[in-house]
């Protein structure tokens, strides 16, 4: 029983901590631009086939592929914002289809390129090996995680309290109209946080898929139904209300998993049942303000 | 004639402010009445609380005799309560003429539009209106004036007893002012009760025989145009803005 | 007089593209008759002499390869020994394929039914051999049987196939299984080897009760029944000595943190033994986070994908002291394995997968089936299939292939249809083990290859 | 009063039907109609019949889901991102009265649309609060999780499995007689799907659409019309359901329950252009034959480049859509037809 205890807080806190990555990028285009970025968990998938393959052609030194990966994410990111979202991002049936049209079309190059099968990426991995306990072992980059995690939204916290561009970021995310007429250039404001979204995406896979496997090209779509789940439990637009969505969301599923009968078939289902309930009772999350109509 | 529209009590509230407070009046049946009052003052709260868009915190709205507190928009248009906004909404992929149909199809609507068919009478409206002419185009070429006049349209679609005119007048030209009040005015002669809202007191005055006047959603003033411009709350109201009666 | 120029300006426009239009369909739908080729036939043979064999299955994913090589492998190999002879007319063989893109994780059903009927009535195969995914096969299996052509699988494991046999022999009597066993007999395959392999282990540990059994699979149909069976038999099998565990049966979406709570659970719980039953993309995860956190129990079962040679690279060798099914592997099966295995490196560079073998099997049978009825016709060629039970077996390179009559299922068990197993030993090779439970095998001499390596770990922690 | 309308429609009817022959949209659909009329006598040939044809069957099929979704999200505004709900659904219901209590197959094609129906019903309702792209989100959860149930080996005994259920009897062992049962099935749901769109029900849904405030303020009974609106677009889902489960003669939850479902009509009735219903069945047809000739190219060698252009499939449907909803709002097919429209008002000379 102390046994499943620990494995039930330890998993949990390490969901929490990768969804709290991803969902906090995302929320965060939402809450600035009300742009529903279906092609978020493709970001995060395609950074991890990128690990996959950029050491064929690049120098086997794994931080610098990791960095060059997380940059060209990014830079993704920034394009798909310029070029597809930007002329569309007044109507939100236009962004929703032209992201799930994006991320249709990465999932599909991916599949291309690389199948369906499964493929390991663990030389990548920061920190190797394990801690181990009587009970239990904990996983050297699993901790790591963790604790980047808690380091990246604190930084980002701080960056969007303190910074220049966080403060605009801050001021379009209340008002559009009346940042633009305060002179902050909202298109640009929103193509930063659609590269900080992607990058953040991004730098998740690059802590998380090294200890995990590539799951093939439609695994992106999960994390993007858990960064759902997390946004809509803690409210779209509400930073705090995603880290506390991700880690209520995290510790849920490793519950249902552990300790219900079949849990483990359920576990997945979750989020969905999550998103469910939380559109049909407060549609506006627990954190998140009226403003759904 | 008695009492169309009874208010009592009416309280909103929206997290900590309270755009309407405790608010009462009375409109009888048949009556022409302004409700005045500056920016901000609750204008648009009252008409969407009595229209049914916003369910009241505390108070009563009778209509007719019924209790139409917190009912549906669309049930409370059944009645026959219809509104304007002021800001112009219309469906804009339609003809001008199917968005008059579509008030004729509700149950109100229907029952005076049965026997000639919506589509005939919808365009006889339009005719009322003036608008008959461009029947088949869409409202989002339009002239600002005219669709104040689809606005007006719809709303006799349902075959209103009571029309809410949310602020009719803004942004018009002199011109389409005036072509609006012949409208507004005949609407009245048929037996039409009218409230209409405005927070500049000047195009009113001229209008109605009688005027509430509210401030920061409270009760102030009521009675006729020139006892209520008199008033001295109500001239503080909007002195207090710097607005005056410009 | 502008409009008029107008006019026959409109009119040459619609022409245009009314002949274009038309051009395009014409050649669309009269160039590919030109076009077919069996690969595999020896040229300067017209359609007449060649016995097509059509493959269905995934272009470009290994299964539906896999399935292709072997057909292939097994074409060439007949026409060099010189085709089959019926009523004094050589015959050769040739192989196409259709994609029926079953492997995508976005099925589309229908795509399966469009690449039968290229086969059937396209191609014009007389014979077909395939299926991987079986929720697909049992959409597009209905057009061979609607043709009455004979289709042996090669790749689903579940019952249901042959259970239609059984039910309605009319309908379904043209379809023949392979490849592999079916996912009962699997079951029963897994418990006579792990009830020796439990017993044998617990007399070299004199100082450990192995005797506490997980189970991680899938949450999928094909191992409901598996499941169920390895749950209620095992302990009988052992003599009682084996306890079952929970089985932890997980959404087939998983993510790594799952997967590491559900080896940390069953390491919770005491487990000696785990046996996974996986198809998909799990396996991978799971022998990655086993050999990270070096969990006290051994790994022993079926993962389908650690069947394939880069396994190895693709877990980074964190596969290492697996131990799992695998169909055929470099060792004396029959007496047709070991020359097989090498030649068919030698041509494609890389091991067979199951279905490779299976396909290779299937080929090589409707040959002989084919000689022995002097015919094409299936209604004489069935009889002759049928005629392969477990008193007169086919030989094959993956086992001795003899059929359930009335089910058209491969006999399951030693000597027929059964599988190996194979442990990943340290260094990236493979070996057939253990001793114990294949003894030698008559005339083929003994099929293991090596011996069983229990974990390190493990043995520390047993000792 | 009623009856006598009626016998002046039916005495106007060869007149009307003359008049609008002569329109540029009656003049294209009737020579549509005589091509899909006459396309399955062109040839013998067993690859015709039995690969070609069934493409079109195929496309028809997929044209009555994509049109179904178009009259919910194109037409009423709801935006659908789990029409594969309906789709599988009665599919699901379909088959499970065929196999599992010998209905015969047209009582269990009713009742699968029926049960679509109902569903519509199920989901309409606690998604009416929902707006934009809160409803997108809330059908394409509905639709995972109806999905991840069916999938669940567990739950086996009750939703059928991964494998689904199998061996449905086809709707005709002759392609050609299959052809005609769903080109009959196809003209009328369209005749249908586009007279709701243009009567006063019509009118209605897109007055929803286009201001549901506004609706509301006209006495309209918004939530009302917006499940009909769920209802009418989920039977014809369902219609389409059933016979694409019969045409496959099987079902399973990836196949008949798979997001890629909703995708295939999101993009089809994209890429003919919302609202025009007419723009879902072309954007079908021309999916499905793009997806045929893809596969007909088949491999493609450039020296030593070797592309299997079907496995790009997806891909390129995908970047059709991008480019669709990014650079031709109206659809690709609407502008073309203008086009010719215009070509045709010059060939009629006026």
């Amino acid at each position: 029983m102390e046994a499943e205890i620990i494995n039930f807080l330890f998993n949990g806190t390490v969901n929490g901590a990768i969804f709290s990555l991803i969902a906090l990028g995302y929320s965060l285009v939402y809450g600035v631009g009300h742009i529903m970025n279906l092609a978020h968990g493709a970001f995060f998938m395609l950074t991890g086939y990128m690990l996959l393959w950029f050491p064929s052609f690049l120098p086997e030194i794994p931080w610098l592929i990791a960095t060059i990966v997380v940059i060209f994410v990014t830079i993704i990111g920034g394009l798909a914002y310029i070029i597809l979202i930007k002329p569309l991002q007044d109507t939100s049936v236009g962004v929703v289809l032209i992201t799930f049209g994006l991320a249709f079309f990465i999932q599909e190059y991916v599949f291309v390129l690389s199948g369906t099968t499964p493929y390991s990426v663990k030389e990548f991995k920061i920190i190797d090996g394990v801690t181990k306990i009587p009970s239990f072992s904990f996983i050297n980059q699993f901790i790591f995680l963790i604790f980047a995690s808690l380091i990246i939204v604190s930084v980002f916290a701080l960056f969007i309290s303190k910074s220049k561009l966080g403060k605009s970021i801050r001021a379009v995310s209340q008002d559009r109209e009346a940042a633009s007429l305060m002179g902050i250039n909202t298109n640009r404001v929103l193509l930063y946080t659609l590269m900080i979204s992607a990058f953040l995406a991004s730098i998740a896979a690059v802590l998380y898929l090294p200890a995990a496997a590539l799951n093939g090209p439609s695994m992106g779509w999960g994390y993007l139904t858990n960064s759902f789940a997390v946004v809509i439990l803690g409210g779209m637009g509400s930073l705090v209300g995603s880290v506390v969505g991700a880690y209520i969301v995290g510790y849920v599923t490793s519950f249902t998993s552990i300790f219900i009968p079949n849990g483990p078939s359920w576990a997945h289902l979750v989020p969905i049942i999550i998103i469910v309930i939380m559109l049909l009772i407060r549609p506006q999350g627990i954190f998140g303000k009226k403003e759904l109509r | 004639m008695g009492i169309i529209l009874e208010v009592k009590n009416l309280t909103k509230k929206f997290g900590g402010l309270t755009a309407v407070n405790d608010f009462s009046f009375e409109i009888q049946r048949g009556e022409y009445v302004g409700l005045i009052g500056p920016n901000g003052a609750g204008k648009t709260t009252v008409f969407n609380l009595i229209s049914g868009f916003e369910k009241p915190s505390s108070g009563k709205i009778r209509f007719d005799g019924i209790d139409i507190t917190g009912l549906k928009p669309y049930k409370i248009v059944n009645l026959g309560i219809a509104r304007t906004f002021q800001l112009v909404r219309s469906f804009k992929f339609l003809s001008l003429l199917d968005n008059i149909v579509i008030p004729c199809l509700s149950k109100r609507g229907k029952k005076v539009s049965k026997k000639v068919g919506a589509e005939a009478y919808a365009s006889s409206i339009l005719a009322s209106v003036g608008l008959v002419d461009r029947a088949r185009i869409p409202p989002v070429i339009l002239p600002h004036g005219d669709l104040r006049k689809l606005q007006i349209g719809k709303a006799l679609g349902t075959n209103p007893q009571f029309l809410l005119l949310d602020e009719p007048f803004s942004g018009l030209s002199h011109e389409e002012q005036e072509v609006l009040t012949e409208l507004i005015n005949k609407l009245h002669d048929d037996g039409v009760t009218i409230f209409i809202t405005g927070h500049v007191l000047r195009e009113l005055m001229t209008l109605v025989p009688r005027v509430i006047a509210m401030h920061q959603g409270k009760f102030i003033a009521d009675g006729p145009p020139q006892e209520v411009a008199n008033n001295k709350i109500v001239l503080e109201a909007y002195l207090g803005r710097g607005e005056g009666f410009a | 007089m502008e409009s008029l120029t107008k006019r026959i300006l409109a009119i040459v426009l619609i022409a245009v593209i009314g002949v274009g239009i038309g051009v395009g369909a014409w050649i669309f739908l009269a160039a590919p008759e030109a076009a077919i080729k069996y690969p595999g036939a020896p040229s300067g043979f017209d359609k007449d002499n060649t016995i097509v064999i059509g493959c269905a299955g995934d272009t470009g994913e290994i299964q539906g390869d896999a399935n292709y090589e072997g057909a292939y492998f097994a074409c060439k190999h007949i026409n060099e020994a010189g085709g089959v002879v019926i009523n004094a007319i050589t015959y050769y063989f040739g192989v196409t394929k259709e994609d029926t893109d079953e492997s995508n994780p976005n099925l589309v059903p229908s795509r399966g039914v469009d690449a039968a009927r290229r086969l059937i009535y396209d191609k014009e195969v007389d014979f077909a051999v395939g299926g991987f995914r079986s929720e697909a096969l049992l959409a597009y299996i209905e057009e061979f049987m609607d043709a009455e052509m004979i289709f042996i699988g090669t790749g689903a494991a579940t019952d249901i196939f042959c259970e239609k046999v059984n039910e309605t022999y009319a309908d379904y009597k043209w379809f023949f299984r392979f490849m592999p066993i079916n996912s009962t007999a699997l079951g029963g395959q897994i418990l006579y080897t792990l009830a020796d392999f439990i017993l044998n282990i617990n007399a070299d540990y004199p100082n450990h009760d192995v005797k506490e059994i997980g189970i991680l699979a899938e949450d999928l149909t094909w191992v409901t029944s598996l499941v169920g069976a390895i749950k209620d038999v095992l302990p009988l099998l052992t003599g009682g000595w084996a306890t079952m565990l929970p089985e932890i049966l997980y959404d087939i979406s998983l993510s790594a943190t799952d997967m590491n709570s559900h080896l940390a659970d069953l390491q919770a719980d005491g487990a000696d033994i785990v046996i996974p039953v996986i198809s998909a993309q799990g396996g991978i995860l799971m022998m990655q986070q086993y050999a990270l956190n070096e969990y006290d129990y051994l790994i022993f079962g079926i993962d389908v994908q650690s069947q394939l040679d880069t396994y190895w690279d693709d877990t980074g060798g964190d596969c290492v002291y697996e131990t799992m099914m695998q169909t055929l592997y470099r060792c004396n099966k029959t007496s047709k394995s070991v020359a097989f295995w090498d030649a068919f490196i030698a041509q494609f560079g890389h091991e067979p997968l199951y279905i490779a073998c299976g396909a290779y099997d299937a080929v090589s049978a409707i040959r002989d089936a084919v000689e022995d009825a002097q015919s094409l016709d299936p209604d004489l060629i069935i009889p002759v299939m049928e005629s392969w039970d477990r008193s007169n077996p086919h030989l094959g390179v993956a086992g001795n292939a003899a059929w359930w009559p009335n089910t058209h299922d491969l006999v399951a068990g030693y000597p027929f249809g059964y599988t190996l197993w194979a442990q990943w030993q340290p260094g990236g090779t493979k070996a057939v083990v253990p001793a114990l439970i294949y003894p030698d095998v008559g005339a083929y001499g003994n099929i293991t290859t090596g011996d069983y390596v229990v974990a390190p770990w493990v043995h520390t922690e047993w000792s | 009063m009623v009856k006598e309308k009626m016998k002046e429609k039916i005495n106007n009817f060869p007149g009307y039907l003359k008049s609008w022959g002569t329109t540029f949209i009656g003049g294209l659909t009737i020579l549509c109609l005589i091509i899909l009329t006459v396309i399955p006598f062109l040839s013998n040939d067993l690859k015709y019949v039995y690969v070609f044809l069934p493409q079109f069957t195929l496309a028809m099929i997929f044209a009555i889901f994509a049109a179904s979704w178009d009259l919910l999200t194109g037409i009423s505004g709801q935006i659908s991102f789990g029409h594969a709900i309906f789709f599988g659904v009665a599919g699901y219901i379909c088959a499970y009265f065929i196999d599992y209590q010998g209905f015969p197959t047209w009582v269990a094609i009713v009742l699968g649309s029926l049960g679509a129906v109902f569903f519509g019903l199920l989901i309409g309702i606690p998604c009416l609060r929902l707006k934009g792209p809160y409803l997108a989100l809330g059908t394409l959860a509905f639709s995972l999780i109806l999905l991840k149930l069916f999938l669940q080996g567990s739950l086996a005994h009750i939703f059928f499995g991964s494998e689904g259920i199998s061996g449905l009897p086809s709707l005709s062992d002759d392609p050609i007689i299959e052809y005609f049962i769903i080109f009959i099935f196809t003209i009328i749901s369209f005749i249908v799907i586009i007279q709701i769109s243009k009567s006063k029900l019509g009118t209605i849904f897109k007055s929803i659409r286009d201001d549901e405030t506004g609706a509301d303020a006209s006495g309209i009974n918004t939530t009302k019309y917006k499940v009909i609106a769920f209802m009418i677009s989920a039977f014809f889902a369902g219609l389409a359901g059933t016979f694409y489960a019969l045409y496959n003669t099987a079902v399973n939850p990836t196949g008949n329950f798979g997001t890629l479902n909703s995708f295939f009509a999101i993009l089809m009735a994209s890429l003919g252009g919302l609202t025009t219903i007419t723009g879902a069945a072309l954007g079908a047809f021309f999916f499905i034959f793009l997806e045929y000739i893809l596969i007909e190219i088949g491999v493609i060698e450039i020296g030593n480049l070797i592309i299997d252009v079907s496995l790009w499939k997806f891909a390129i449907f995908a970047l059709i859509l991008i480019i669709v909803v990014r650079f031709a709002e109206r659809g690709i097919l609407r502008p073309i037809l203008e086009h010719l429209k215009d070509l045709w008002d010059v060939l009629m000379g006026r």
